[in-house]
């Protein structure tokens, strides 16, 4: 991103748009909003250089409260907004956010495509687990069994793991977030800011509404230490309320719980987190990991992006091509001349 | 030019060829060739391709046929014919798909060598036409092309099977000798393409000329010049409709110094169009190949919201995938162009043959009071002022815009006179520059013309949000005020409506009141205008008018109707510009001549039409 | 019931009621058991919710405001009324954004403890409206509801929160004595409805006795008896627009024996039939929750194929991304209901609030000429009948039938007669069976119908391959024959056309001939219907048609039309029905008048547009 | 499959249509046609019971040639229609047929639906990495860098593996077949229909037209030992002409070609293949192998179909509501009476 002047120092009120927030009252979205505005005060970007784009869902309000550039557009397709003013101007900072709904229903093709790209854009998927603005009906991230307006005997169908899915469209950078942990968000969104390619974070959401309590073993004092691990490239992937379990791979290449202390397994065998390893196969069972749920950046793999091959082509095209305007383009190929 | 010996030389205005073969026998590549030759050598020209769906039908079934049409001659020519004068049948089903297409006493050339029994059958034929009444109608010239070509690059160090795909050479040459057709331009064509294989520029070299030295040889009792054309004079080339519709766009970008950036998703007639700009990369067109419809037309929403030229191009089914989208644009206000190359519907319909039934889908397929702009093209080449003038009203009016053109239009070619891009009008996007404004409304419309002002994302101090639910005037906020509501509909609907200030009025080819108008859009124009030029020749009184502009229609329609006692309206539907014209002045007297068969009108079912309702 | 005291007891025909509060508030809840209440104890009733597209939008401001509005009375209610007669405001917000529609001279309750200066600045009060001229405009009874109700909940050991979410029923209590309802009904509901926790039926039960004995014991000066209606004799149930269509769906699959396919996206405001389907696991019924609106009609066409009754569910921008697949049932011919319920557009618009818009998207929303059979519901209960028609039509003309409704038919609630599946017209699909036929041709057409037959996949011996490329008539073979193809998209046309014989007639409410026609369609019937009465009894001539069947139209509406000198054509959008009958029948006197605001037509404004036309 | 009466012997030709095959002479569409119809006549199906539906694109054009009940769709809806038909009459063998642009790009969403719903469908996906019957685009399975009508410079894409993506959105089954190989498709084809939920069946299917030669390597006779791998579940993975290669795992987990008798590799040390291993990440790096190409069945795990949890679901409801009919509906809940 090229600056030629200098960058103001914000905080994150300078992101706040001065639009009343309408999400209901304890809605997990408002810790996020703070987490993104907090980021965005960090990232050393002119303010107009941050475009928020989503689609439709009480999520995809999101850009109605950041006082930057933004389109609240239509349902399912924030992938392509996001792609194409990406494409039209890589010196934006793109950020998708968009909900469980919008972006593994109906916007499920441009999601796995805009990965597969690796489209240099931030997708901040809101994980509630429902269709929040349309009065809870169940989504493709729904655990199968649960009862909604629109499965009154339970779903019957298996949910999508987002992790899982990202990465077998090829991700380069997979994260996970949960609401109430502001400061973690805060680093994540910084680290998917600084990957270049599709940063995908999936932030797990509370719906008080439709949902309540979906996420309340992974938030709760008590239970939160047993039942997530943070995971940080480079570091052992080490947890629990007292910091005695840890994850480890098994003869198989499975990943298995220890517990540091028993079974003669101490400290060093716990695995070091390596999220730049390109061949996915150990990120897959992180994201998929049910207990304990994984959070932090899971994977994060440097490939060329989408602006950046189309940057190199378009330098190698126009230094061969004899064709530089217009002119020369009509008058490309067989003419002839009629003369008066 | 060769020496034609004997025979008699005719002189003509104009002529029909159409050549004729299986989909692997090049065809379109021959008749391109015969087009390009005749264009330089001063004949106005218009050509079709006819291939079939599938990429390569079963040889020798009628269903495999390909087939190239042109029409060359001295002035007015404006279809590529109803029928043909000229046959070049490469083989039995050739033959036979198109004799129906041939003028009774017209001439057709058949390979000989293809007549076999076994061909004749798959081709349909219970015994071989040749030996039956058809050589008393038809002069019909037997060539063995097949051996000739063999024969004449046998010492050549050429396989079999390249050899003998240079069999339509041979047809080429016998055709160029008929019409005293210069062989240079095609020699030198082959010497360009074939700059790293000289074996192949001399193989088809070789044929063509042996080609032409048989007709020479076999002396053939008449030949034909064509009388040049009055041609302006100036530069000219060769375009088809899908490459002028790309290029329209690529002059908008120049002149207004904006990028443009085209998404869209491949699809039949309307491909060509992002082969076109993806190949553009030289003048920074970018092109994205997006998942599918939805996906370039959003794709290109979010690039114009990031300030480029954004245009995305398709065909009838993709049109209503991209319906939603094009709703988002109309609501966020900003410039969009979307090309719908029509094609027979419904559903897949006839995917590669032309129709023009998706008025009505352009017209109104969106939910809510959608108001967009529709253009439509009328000739291959106009394909570039439309596209041109498509991209100047979506940018001057921050307004979507559709461009309907056809398959006719887009695989159609004819020569055109390249204009330099000064005679192009100005184009002003309302962009509003860093520091113009105090403080950016977004939905604050510019006085009279109810535009509002673009800021693209990026310029510092005016980040703003906008979306999809109806918002406040002036601030842009959401807002579900009823009142409002009610008012931005209608702004939305007069901001269309100041279009018409900007476009030319409807004109009137003919006197511009009488007994009968003639009324036809998009690409239906050539054959319109042909038969209502060739029945007043006739004697006839007969005017015509053609639209361009849709919606809105051109200021003085009202009045250019009113002054005819009745009004024709001819099109490739059951009838929706004529439901458009009615729903909008119900007071004139309508009547329609329509044809859904996914192939052109021909002039001479327009004449017989146009003669019934003078009369009745 | 209770006794009133000492007030003066007036007796009324109809009178409107409208509950205002937080979303939180419960004020459907509340409208709802107001509703039933009335409806069982003889009135006629028509509601309308009215709620903001915030889950729960901020506490106290106008946007937050929900609110349930309610007619009822002796006869001829038709609409939810224009204006209340009561309004009861939980808090300051609920009286700011309602007040404009309380008639002058009305009731207006408020919760005074909620009169707080913070609570009125966030209303957008700059002072106490109570204390203002309010006071001599309208009746306010100034109850401490919040406080009354913690009083009255005290000695439960319920915590305080929940306590007070009851106080809605103290307001209900009031409005109770103040009609003079029965408080039985409700009592009785709570204990059904709380069967497992009959602290919570306590608590709900004592709460609206409190607010009832309030009103009694303030000693209103004026209470009022409504007159019962005469209804037809038999068992009736409450019903809105979204459960009705729902059920009219399942009423044709029991009554052809096919079980019933709805593939579908939640979007409001149709969300609901998709959830009402859902529910319906007892009766076979399918509900499938599709990735996206595509799937949710394409599963349906496979659903189709294989021989259920299918259909899908949808409001605008849905109906938009589905014209695609539309259009493929239209070429397949395959039975397929597809339900728009209509909000207000374009794009995502207004999305809880109705419109019209959706007609000519509906009508020719997609590529091709694509005829498909259209329908409109007008009244929430006749929402039933309707999607009861659409589906015999589909199954009997093996054709897509799009059934209309809107955001308020959805939504708004009506008593309604609980009709015997043996009134219901019988449904004939022309289902091929095993050994039925020698031979099957998939689209060759039953004489007299244009309808092709339906050999179910699964059946033995007709097995057959369909798609969306025009095929041959008869065998349904890939077709690319340029007569062939015309006569196949007149055969779907003429299909459509003879629908026409099974549909009943336009019908005129008042004398079939006169001055002023007024035409609508849809939802907008009772307002329309309302108003015509209305201007008749003040001693206008005024006769009122409303149109069902869009598509075709009913066999007399030429001949309806040609009675009158002037036609009225009244429409929640920009003119669309206005421009397809103008289009159709361009020789009559059309007038128009449309809304656009997301909210109904007022019966006043109405019989104010009729009464101009009437004049000039 | 309920059958009541017995099901006639069949052999290939009783699936041909009669209608003549359009394809062109020599693509690879032709083999796959010819092994579907063979695998067909195997199954002991009666032929009503069979529905072939696809989408639009060269391959799609399949349905027309069978002599079963079938619907050519459009564009991308493939995957929507055998879910439609499967969900309506779980009784019949329902095939999808689709091409590369069909399945993943247009049709990207409804195919990682289907699979995650685990519908009872085989889809047949050929991929060709190249849109054929638009006359030549690149696809999302196109190499980046391919040249195509629409990438005059080469595509700046990366493409999808669609194995990846297949398990990433929770298949249960995946296999991988090559046109010329009948006998081995034949065999695949016959465990997808055995396989009870969705079977992805990914065909590398050369085009003869557009991308002639793209599996050139896997289908040579001198090459195609070295370059492919037959895995067949139980049973150890080796190749090579000479069969002196196979796969291990290293102490990562991560899968390594060897050869058998170098560095005291011994063919008990070859991994044997476990396609029923529910956690798919060895399933993830066989699918995703570039060296040697795997083929055969990769994974195949036994899930609840929706089908199944459907009617499971259908019967708890029936036996408990007290609604049995329309009349019983209509009278539920709050009515009353109004006496004449
Ligand atoms: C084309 C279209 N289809 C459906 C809808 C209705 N709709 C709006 S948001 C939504 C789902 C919301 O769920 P999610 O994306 O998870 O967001 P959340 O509200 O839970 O944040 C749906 C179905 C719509 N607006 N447009
Ligand atoms: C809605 C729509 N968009 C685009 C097309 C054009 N189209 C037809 S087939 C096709 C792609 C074909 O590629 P693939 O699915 O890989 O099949 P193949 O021809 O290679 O077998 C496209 C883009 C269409 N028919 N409909
Ligand atoms: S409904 Fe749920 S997701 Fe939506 S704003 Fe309320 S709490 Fe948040
Ligand atoms: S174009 Fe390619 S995929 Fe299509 S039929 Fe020909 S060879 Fe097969
Ligand atoms: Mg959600
Ligand atoms: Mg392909």
């Amino acid at each position: 991103m090229a600056e030629t002047k200098q960058t103001p120092k914000y905080t994150f009120k300078d992101f706040q748009s001065g639009q009343q927030v309408r999400w209901c009252p304890g809605c997990g979205d408002i810790a996020i909003l703070r987490a993104v505005q907090m980021a965005f005060a960090q990232m050393g970007i002119p303010k107009e250089k941050f475009v928020v784009v989503s689609g439709i869902g009480c999520s995809s309000r999101f850009p109605y409260y950041m006082a930057t550039y933004g389109i609240h557009g239509i349902h399912g397709r924030a992938g392509a907004l996001a792609t194409g003013v990406k494409i039209a101007n890589p010196e934006l900072s793109v950020w998708q956010i968009t909900g469980d709904g919008d972006a593994l229903a109906i916007g499920g093709n441009h999601f796995i495509h805009e990965i597969r790209r690796n489209i240099d854009v931030n997708v901040l998927l809101f994980n509630n687990r429902i269709y929040g603005l349309t009065k809870g009906q169940y989504s493709p991230t729904s655990p199968k069994g649960m009862i909604t307006k629109s499965s009154p005997y339970g779903t019957i169908e298996e949910p999508f793991n987002p992790g899982s899915l990202a990465i077998g469209a090829g991700a380069t950078f997979f994260a996970r977030g949960i609401d109430a942990n502001v400061n973690l968000n805060v680093e994540i969104l910084l680290q998917a800011q600084a990957h270049k390619g599709t940063s995908v974070v999936e932030f797990l959401q509370n719906c008080v509404i439709f949902n309540n309590g979906a996420y309340k073993d992974l938030t709760d004092k008590e239970t939160k230490d047993e039942n997530t691990i943070i995971v940080r490239h480079g570091e052992k992937m080490i947890f629990g309320k007292n910091k005695d379990k840890g994850l480890m791979l098994d003869e198989k290449g499975k990943i298995k719980i220890v517990k540091i202390g028993e079974n003669g397994v101490t400290e060093d065998d716990i695995l070091v987190h390596d999220a730049h390893e390109p061949d996915p196969f150990i990120h897959v069972q992180l994201a998929g990991l049910q207990h304990p749920v994984v959070l932090g950046v899971i994977r994060e793999v440097r490939k060329e992006t989408y602006c950046e091959a189309l940057e190199r082509q378009m330098k190698e095209v126009q230094a061969k091509s004899p064709i530089k305007n217009m002119h020369d383009l009509l008058h490309s190929g067989n003419t002839w001349k009629v003369e008066s | 030019m060769g020496n034609n010996g004997k025979s008699i030389v005719e002189e003509k205005d104009h002529v029909v060829i159409k050549f004729a073969g299986d989909s692997g026998d090049g065809m379109q590549f021959t008749g391109i060739r015969f087009s390009e030759t005749s264009a330089m050598m001063g004949n106005e020209v218009s050509t079709l391709p006819d291939y079939p769906a599938e990429i390569r039908a079963p040889k020798g079934t009628i269903g495999g046929v390909s087939g190239f049409q042109i029409h060359i001659g001295s002035d007015h020519i404006e279809t590529p014919g109803d029928y043909a004068d000229v046959l070049v049948a490469m083989n039995p089903a050739a033959l036979k798909a198109n004799l129906r297409w041939v003028k009774k006493g017209g001439t057709i050339i058949v390979d000989i060598d293809t007549f076999t029994p076994q061909n004749l059958k798959k081709a349909g034929f219970d015994e071989n036409p040749l030996k039956d009444g058809l050589t008393r109608e038809y002069q019909i010239i037997q060539a063995p092309i097949t051996t000739l070509t063999k024969e004449a690059t046998k010492d050549l160090n050429i396989d079999h099977k390249t050899a003998l795909q240079a069999r339509n050479m041979f047809a080429l040459g016998i055709v160029y000798w008929l019409f005293h057709r210069d062989l240079q331009y095609t020699i030198n064509f082959f010497k360009q393409k074939f700059k790293n294989k000289p074996e192949l520029a001399e193989l088809n070299k070789r044929v063509l000329e042996a080609g032409y030295n048989y007709a020479h040889n076999i002396e053939l009792s008449r030949t034909y010049i064509i009388k040049r054309a009055k041609l302006e004079p100036g530069t000219y080339r060769y375009i088809n409709g899908n490459t002028a519709t790309a290029w329209g766009l690529l002059a908008a970008a120049e002149k207004t110094g904006l990028q443009l950036y085209l998404g869209s998703y491949p699809i039949t007639p309307a491909s060509e169009i992002l082969q076109e700009i993806a190949a553009r990369k030289d003048l920074g067109a970018i092109a994205f190949q997006a998942e599918d419809e939805i996906a370039g037309v959003v794709t290109s929403i979010g690039a114009s919201f990031a300030g480029k030229l954004a245009a995305t191009s398709t065909s009838g089914p993709g049109l209503a995938l991209k319906s939603e989208a094009i709703n988002l644009a109309v609501m966020l206000e900003l410039p969009l162009v979307i090309i719908d190359v029509q094609r027979g519907g419904p559903s897949t319909g006839l995917p590669t043959k032309p129709e023009q039934a998706d008025l009505l889908q352009a017209l109104w397929g969106r939910n809510g009071e959608s108001p967009v702009a529709v253009l439509a093209a009328s000739t291959p080449s106009n394909c570039f002022r439309y596209a041109y003038m498509a991209a100047k009203i979506a940018l001057e009016h921050m307004i979507p815009v559709i461009l309907l053109t056809d398959g006719f239009l887009a695989n159609g070619s004819r020569p055109w006179k390249i204009p330099s891009l000064d005679e192009l009008p100005d184009i002003k996007p309302p962009i509003v520059k860093e520091g113009e404004l105090e403080k950016y409304y977004p939905y604050e419309r510019i006085p009279g013309t109810y535009v509002r002002r673009w800021a693209i994302a990026g310029t510092p101090g005016y980040e703003h949000v906008i979306g999809g639910l109806e918002k406040k005037q002036v601030t842009g906020e959401v807002s579900y005020d009823p009142e409002n509501h009610e008012k931005m509909v209608i702004e939305r609907e007069n901001k269309l409506k100041e279009i018409q200030k900007d476009i030319p009025p409807l004109e009137v080819d003919g006197p511009d009141e009488g007994e009968l108008l003639v009324v036809g859009w998009g690409g239906t124009y050539g054959h319109i205008n042909t038969a209502v030029h060739e029945l007043r020749k006739e004697g006839y009184t007969v005017s015509h008018a053609h639209f361009h502009y849709i919606n809105p229609l051109p200021a003085n329609t009202e009045q250019v109707l009113s002054k005819f006692k009745k009004i024709l309206i001819a099109e490739m539907n059951r009838g929706q510009f004529f439901r458009y014209l009615r729903s909008e002045f119900p007071q004139f007297d309508y009547r329609k001549y329509t044809k859904v068969q996914g192939i052109p009108f021909t002039v001479s079912e327009l004449k017989q039409a146009i003669k019934k309702n003078l009369e009745d």
